[in-house]
């Protein structure tokens, strides 16, 4: 059933987090933003823990996860790339920034290229319209793009 | 003693640090130490100064420089001319679109001149980290008189300011407060609504950014007259930066005293939690949000009961968002006359709103109320970039409209705005040009509303589906008429049956194209054309025999080798391989392949 | 009590502060149509999340249509359920959720019994805009030994989650992904087996669509009857014949034993017998394990663990196995009825027949479907060989009778055959909620206490409460019971005695809303909760006129022990009529 | 830790602290306060005008006194440095020549605060302190 098995460090880490939240099913969202922080993502058995902690249905938990775009069960690349398609770039041309990255990596929104090294993912406004188109590669913002600064940026992390 | 004689504020808003902003203010303070003036010159992080498009920005106080786009680069030659011999890097300066002149001093800067800040006092000013500065601007001062006030005569204030939220739909806030206040409970709670979801909207962001301690300082003021004394903030997890600085100004007034109990010598207790969304939109719906800060999935219920009702964990809840809690410390400071003196008949104060899209000057503006369309647009805004052919401005959001030409003097409020088929909304404000396709932007915000919804309602949840599916076949060019009455039909039982704010306004894109830009719609059914030029499909790329040189350059970069031709003669590119990538247009060094 | 006036169509309507638009409609006879909408009031159970749209009406001055449903009647409302753009409106919003909706009506299990089908042959929908590759949602299919899910089915009206969760909380079922594949299912769309899922099937009993099914067992009982080299004997749960006649249009509460009798004979089993008999025998049972417990608690063993609990309703002891795997010592070993008749049926009348148990084929006629799990359950099987072969709903046996061309209406009364179809009173109240413990007192007591009852109608056990308490006098010795029906009920009861604010001798739970005349095979109730009221009344009735009213005094029962099982919790009776209960404990 | 325990301590603190923030109050709003410019170019700085302007700043912020020192490259003046010149609201703005710390704390003294004339202001042909957009 599940798709990978925790060790007990991780049961314990687990524990420990919802145990920070005083157990409270009010603070399911507070926990899944604390464990993804922790492991990266979501993963069924994670999930199936903090149902045992907080004594709730796991079926809630999933509710939840599923329902919130921020919350992954998959585990993200080594380099996330996230595009931001908030009104401001896609007036200014983020479609073609899209379709540039996914000819580039080979993979679709919300893939994992088969090395592992980069997810690429879409996000709602960041907020620097200014530097409108923007796409994040972990925590560093590249604004003002065209679908030519693509390959060149990537190079950097390849 | 050293007097400090210079200030050197750098923007340290989530755009501008995107820029390097960090950096720089590490470059600028080598660069002091360097050449000793450490002590006399203060660098300060602030929050936005709104001016997003020329960030990072660095402002010289006393006075008043206005630098743009800083690289960490430009801090030796500002520390060495400007602040050592005084002599401005004019390279730096903000350049007049219109009179290509630099500006030396922000004071003069159109962009400025219009606005009135008042839900952005601070922003820019004052170090968002540091309590102290938000004391020495008056900053908890409007609590302390509120507290001497009953909790009556305080919402009796709020009430007579005009003052109307400012997530939406503009409910008179002095009222909310007043059901919320009136409603007995063991419990009540201040909420503020940080999920600022519209793509393309950021006033929220910055202010939070720029000036927490006035949300902090708002929320105790209404926890106070609704009989409240837990604030929860909901904070889009998104805003990594916004929460920091709510939790430093949280921490600090802790600290101080101004959170905690008997606050300023009195018996009113009040202090802030943080909440954090978790990347869904409909969650700005209050309902939803409440459902969502008890670790529930985010789906709005009915409404009555309303949160002040029956909202956080059952008990009474009022709800505002940033920039309404922003406004009220004003309010309180410089009395309700003034505030209602500002803006039109049933829009008090000022709005903040997101200048985006193909504007010049992209950033955060903040206007009184009334202040027309073509104000925003082409005196603060700067006008449109690249000097093309204004088409459309967005407003509100995924919930609102677009509006044309013909709306540029309508003075903008609430009212205005709903009646010409948009709305307020949280304030973002999307600027077209002549290049963007309006069935194409139509299409886009149901893009995102099918992304965002919650999916509880049948109208919402397969209506807007449908309708995004419906724009796609006419951006197809496989539309016809009978899907325009399907869209419009749609629209209106969409608006009329789904279930909350999110799905009640989620056909405001298509209706208000629809109506303004039906030709548009009308070329793509019946004519199969683009006018934009945007939709694919519907455009095809052509050699003009009479310009081709025959350089063989587009039949070398064609990806799919649709362009066929021999040297020196006029290629051809054979429609049925071409994939439209655009790739030869943009390879053409002489202006030969033409747009269909 | 404060009155409000309005007009709805024009009608002027009086009704008390609180109503809805929908509930003062309908006082005046205009039935608002609703899909997701359901108001169980004898039940205390609602859903109404708002969801479907489909109950929109126009209140004159709203900006949008108002759910009538969820919309409070405000005093000078004027309300229009019919004006053309609320057609509009409704008509627009079921051709959305058909568009997202297979077209599989004519072979659909739900065809027929359908709401989201007969609301569209109401709203007059007749074609549906076609958009070139409109999405449709689809999702895991799951069978489980008792339910099946098709999800694709779905139309979000969250019935389901609200049984599941709020009703029985049990959790199997939740709300998942977001917008256009939102959708009702267990935690990582996993299946059913594999979630805390009790199997009580209230899910299913209020499913307007066929997203939510049992598993079709008819056609293995139609194969079992034609077979010659089968005996095929059949058993009716009590609360069978209380609500079958609903099938045939007869009305609810409507008692048919006699016809339900005369159908099987057509149908073709050999013997007709009853599940009743084998309540008299879980008294025999059960009531004499109460009254060992009781005797030794009150001689002053601490080792005894007290409340006894009622085994009989599979899904609660689903439920207690995964939920409350630390008190699995505590329900009564007493096997439930359909599986003591197997048992029975497969030993005791097997060998009088002098057939091989291989070769005897035990169908059950149950009001549930946690049934269909119980009779697979490997504790009740000898060899592989199971004692209760085939456990087939109401409806199911409905489906079989209309199937095979008998006109129910028409059949003559009969009875049961003997020896296993014999019962008494006591035994048709294990039909409605507080039936096996007053069952079980009548009995009790009058071992208990030597004497004879002078009244045998415990009318302070009865009624359709979630929760309800009585102190039964034994001759000075107070019996304190508990008795819940609904899951959730039965927690609350169960934390009230972990807590100490309880302190019973016996408790009865059942699974479903009002016991398993509500159970989840039987004829859909469609949102009318009257219905299960009709039942209650009608199985009281049934007891009412039956001569002997005590299970003690159940002649074939008495006949059965001195044959066969010697006395109650004998070691033959240990053997065949006692079980043990396992740790389902699953987050 | 500094606990504000009443609006006294409040009002207090914003004192104690407003020195701080008020270069940035006072630039806010300059056409309503005085202004002072010191010229700050390599000239001004060998003949000290850094000692001119660091004494204008101690006194102004001494006396909490609305009025603004801001540094400006070369005026033009160079036979005349330190340079500072001063617009007072209301009236034309005037340069100072050869201004020591002494004659500084007269520019304030008697020319800001008591409008009485002082020795040193140079001929008019100045640029004005609004800078040239």
């Amino acid at each position: 059933m599940s798709n990978i098995k925790l060790h007990d460090s991780q049961i314990r880490q687990i524990k420990d987090i919802c145990a920070s939240y005083g157990n409270k099913p009010g603070e399911l969202i507070n926990v899944l933003h604390t464990t993804q922080g922790v492991f990266g993502y979501l993963p069924e058995e994670v999930q199936r823990e903090i149902a045992k902690n907080l004594n709730i249905p796991v079926a809630k938990v999933y509710g939840v996860v599923t329902f919130y775009s921020f919350f992954t069960m998959k585990p993200k690349g080594e380099h996330a790339i996230s595009l931001c398609l908030g009104t401001a770039c896609y007036v200014r041309g983020a479609e073609g920034v899209l379709d540039e990255l996914k000819k580039q990596l080979g993979i679709e929104v919300g893939q994992v290229t088969p090395d592992g090294k980069f997810s690429l993912d879409c996000l709602r406004c960041v907020g620097a319209c200014g530097l409108a188109p923007v796409v994040l590669i972990g925590d560093k913002v590249y604004g003002r793009l065209d679908p030519s600064k693509v390959k060149e940026i990537l190079a950097n992390y390849r | 003693m050293v007097q400090v004689k210079m200030h050197l504020l750098v923007c340290g808003g989530t755009g501008c640090r995107a820029s390097e902003s960090k950096r720089l203010v590490d470059e600028l303070n080598a660069q002091l130490q360097a050449n000793g003036l450490a002590d006399e010159v203060k660098v300060v992080i602030t929050g936005c100064f709104g001016f997003c498009e020329k960030g990072p920005i660095v402002k010289v106080i006393p006075d008043n420089t206005f630098y743009t786009k800083v690289k960490p680069e430009d801090a030796e030659e500002i520390v060495k001319e400007h602040v050592l011999k005084g002599r401005k890097v004019t390279r730096l300066l903000y350049e007049d679109p219109e009179t290509k002149t630099h500006v030396s001093d922000s004071k003069h800067m159109e962009f400025y001149q219009k606005q009135v800040r008042i839900a952005l006092r601070n922003c820019g000013f004052i170090d968002p980290e540091n309590i102290e500065e938000y004391i020495v601007r008056d900053g908890y001062a409007a609590l302390g008189k509120v507290l001497a006030m009953t909790p009556a005569e305080a919402i009796d204030i709020v009430k007579k300011s005009g003052l109307r939220g400012r997530g939406g739909a503009g409910f008179p806030t002095g009222l909310k407060w007043e059901i919320a206040s009136k409603n007995k409970a063991d419990q009540k709670y201040v909420v503020c609504n940080a999920d600022e979801g519209d793509p393309g909207a950021f006033m929220d962001r910055s202010i939070l950014e720029g000036d927490p301690n006035s949300i902090v300082e708002a929320m105790a003021i209404c926890g106070y007259c609704i009989g409240a004394t837990k604030g929860l903030i909901y904070i889009r997890a998104e805003y990594p930066l916004a929460i920091k600085r709510l939790q430093v100004a949280i921490g600090q007034a802790r600290e101080f005293g101004l959170l905690g109990n008997n606050m300023l010598g009195s018996d009113f207790n009040f202090d802030i939690e943080l909440r954090y969304g978790a990347g869904a939109f409909v969650c700005g719906e209050e309902t939803a949000l409440i459902h969502s800060m008890e670790g529930k999935r985010g789906e709005p219920t009915i409404k009555p009961p309303f949160p002040a009702e029956a909202g956080f964990l059952g008990k009474p809840s009022n709800v505002n968002n940033v920039e309404t809690f922003a406004n009220i410390p004003a309010i309180f400071l410089k009395g309700w006359e003034w505030f209602s003196s500002i803006g039109t008949e049933k829009s008090k104060g000022t709005k903040v709103f997101a200048l985006a899209g193909k504007i010049n000057n992209v950033g955060l503006i903040e206007v009184p109320m009334g202040t027309t369309l073509r104000e925003v647009i082409f005196e603060i805004g700067g006008g449109i970039k690249g000097g093309k052919k204004f088409k459309a401005v967005q407003t509100g959001g995924p919930s609102g409209g677009c509006l044309t030409e013909a709306h540029l003097d309508t003075p903008i409020d609430y009212d205005n705005l709903i009646a010409a088929g948009s709305m307020m909304g949280s304030g973002g404000m999307i600027v077209m040009d002549e290049d963007d396709c309006m069935v194409s932007v139509a299409k886009f915000y149901l893009d995102f509303i099918v992304g965002e919804s919650c999916g509880k309602c049948a109208p919402c949840r397969i209506g807007n589906k449908r309708m995004h599916e419906t724009l796609e076949k006419i951006c197809q060019g496989k539309g016809t008429m009978e899907d325009l009455d399907y869209l419009d039909n749609l629209s209106k039982v969409i608006k009329d049956t789904a279930l909350c704010g999110l799905g009640q306004t989620s056909p405001n894109p298509v209706l208000s194209t629809m109506q303004y830009f039906r030709d548009e719609y009308l070329a793509h059914v019946i004519d199969k054309k683009c006018p934009a030029g945007r939709c694919k499909a519907l455009k095809s790329y052509v050699i003009n025999a009479d310009k081709c040189m025959g350089c063989t350059l587009c039949a070398k970069n064609c990806p799919v080798s649709a362009i066929t031709g021999d040297k020196k003669v006029p290629h051809v590119i054979d429609q049925a391989k071409c994939i439209k990538c655009g790739t030869c247009y943009e390879k053409c060094k002489f202006g030969a392949i033409e747009i269909r | 009590m404060e009155t409000i006036k309005l007009t709805i169509d024009n009608t002027p309507v009086e009704t008390e502060k609180g109503t809805t638009i929908y509930q003062a409609a309908k006082k005046v006879g205009i039935n608002i149509p609703a899909l997701c909408y359901m108001n169980l009031e004898h039940l205390g159970i609602k859903n109404c999340p708002g969801a479907c749209r489909i109950c929109v009406v126009d209140v004159a001055g709203r900006r949008n249509l108002a759910p009538s449903c969820s919309t409070a009647c405000m005093e000078g409302m004027v309300v229009k359920t019919n004006t053309p753009r609320v057609l509009n409106a409704r008509k627009t919003v079921m051709e959305l959720i058909l568009s997202d909706h297979p077209k599989d009506c004519l072979i659909c299990p739900a065809n027929g019994q359908c709401e989201l089908q007969a609301l569209a042959a109401t709203l007059g929908v007749r074609e549906i805009h076609a958009v070139e590759n409109a999405a449709v949602s689809t999702y895991r299919k799951d069978a489980s030994p008792s339910l099946k899910r098709d999800m694709d089915k779905c139309i979000m009206c969250r019935r389901c989650e609200t049984m599941c969760n709020d009703v029985q909380t049990v959790g199997a079922l939740s709300a998942i992904n977001r917008g256009f594949m939102a959708v009702v299912s267990p935690a990582f769309e996993q299946d059913l087996i594999n979630s805390p899922c009790t199997f009580c099937g209230q899910c299913v009993a209020v499913c307007p669509t066929g997203a939510l099914t049992e598993v079709d067992d008819t056609p293995k009982v139609i194969r079992a009857l034609a077979d010659p080299t089968k005996t095929v004997v059949v058993q009716t749960a009590p609360a069978v014949r209380a609500a079958l006649g609903e099938e045939f249009g007869l009305k609810p509460g409507t008692r048919v034993t006699g016809k339900m009798a005369a159908a099987l004979r057509r149908l073709g089993f050999d013997k007709v017998f009853d599940t009743d008999f084998a309540a008299d025998l879980t008294i025999m049972e059960e009531g004499t394990e109460l009254l060992t417990r009781l005797s030794k608690f009150l001689g002053g063993d601490k080792s005894v663990r007290l409340p006894i609990m009622t085994s009989c309703c599979p899904a609660w002891v689903n439920f207690f196995e995964t939920y409350y795997p630390e008190m699995l010592d505590v329900p009564s070993t007493a096997k439930s009825p359909q599986q003591m008749f197997g048992a029975i049926a497969k030993t005791y009348f097997a060998d009088k027949m002098k057939v091989n148990r291989k070769d005897l084929v035990v169908v059950s006629v149950m009001p549930c479907l946690a049934k269909k799990y119980e009779c697979q359950r490997n504790e009740f099987k000898v060899d592989g060989n199971p004692d209760v072969d085939y456990a087939i709903s109401t409806r199911e046996l409905a489906h079989l009778i209309k199937m095979a061309n008998i006109d129910f209406n028409s059949l003559p009364d009969e009875d049961f055959d003997q020896p296993l179809g014999e019962s008494t009173g006591a035994a048709v109240i294990f039909g409605t909620t507080g039936g096996v413990i007053e069952a079980a007192v009548r009995t009790a007591y009058e071992i208990f206490t030597g004497k004879k009852l002078d009244k045998i109608d415990f009318t302070e056990l009865r009624g359709l409460e979630g929760i309800r308490t009585a102190s039964i006098d034994f001759n000075g010795t107070m019996i304190n019971i508990g008795i819940a029906h609904q899951l959730g009920n039965a927690r609350k009861l169960l934390d009230g005695i972990r807590s100490g604010m309880y302190n019973f001798h016996a408790i009865e739970i059942m699974a479903c809303p009002g016991g398993c005349i509500g159970g989840a095979g039987q004829p859909y109730h469609h949102g009318h909760s009257e219905i299960i009221s009709a039942r209650h009344n009608a199985i009281y009735k049934e007891d009412e006129e039956k001569t002997i009213r005590k299970s003690h005094e159940n002649p074939y029962i008495i006949k059965l022990y001195e044959e066969f099982l010697g006395k109650p919790m004998s070691e033959m009776s240990h053997h065949l009529l006692h079980t043990h209960y396992f740790d389902k404990h699953k987050v | 830790m500094n606990k504000i325990k009443s609006l006294d301590d409040l009002r207090k603190m914003k004192q104690n602290l407003s020195s701080d923030i008020s270069i940035r109050e006072k630039s806010n709003n300059p056409d309503k306060i005085v202004q002072i410019r010191v010229a700050m170019a390599t000239c001004g700085i060998a003949a000290g005008a850094r000692e001119v302007m660091n004494t204008m700043l101690e006194k102004i912020a001494k006396d909490s006194l609305p009025v603004v020192v801001t540094q400006g490259g070369c005026m033009g003046y160079c036979y005349a440095e330190p340079t500072v010149e001063v617009k007072v609201p209301g009236k034309d703005p005037v340069v100072f020549g050869h201004v020591d710390p002494k004659v500084a704390l007269d520019i304030i003294d008697k020319y800001i605060l008591k409008g009485e004339l002082i020795d040193g202001i140079l001929p008019v042909n100045y640029q004005s302190i609004q800078e040239k957009a």
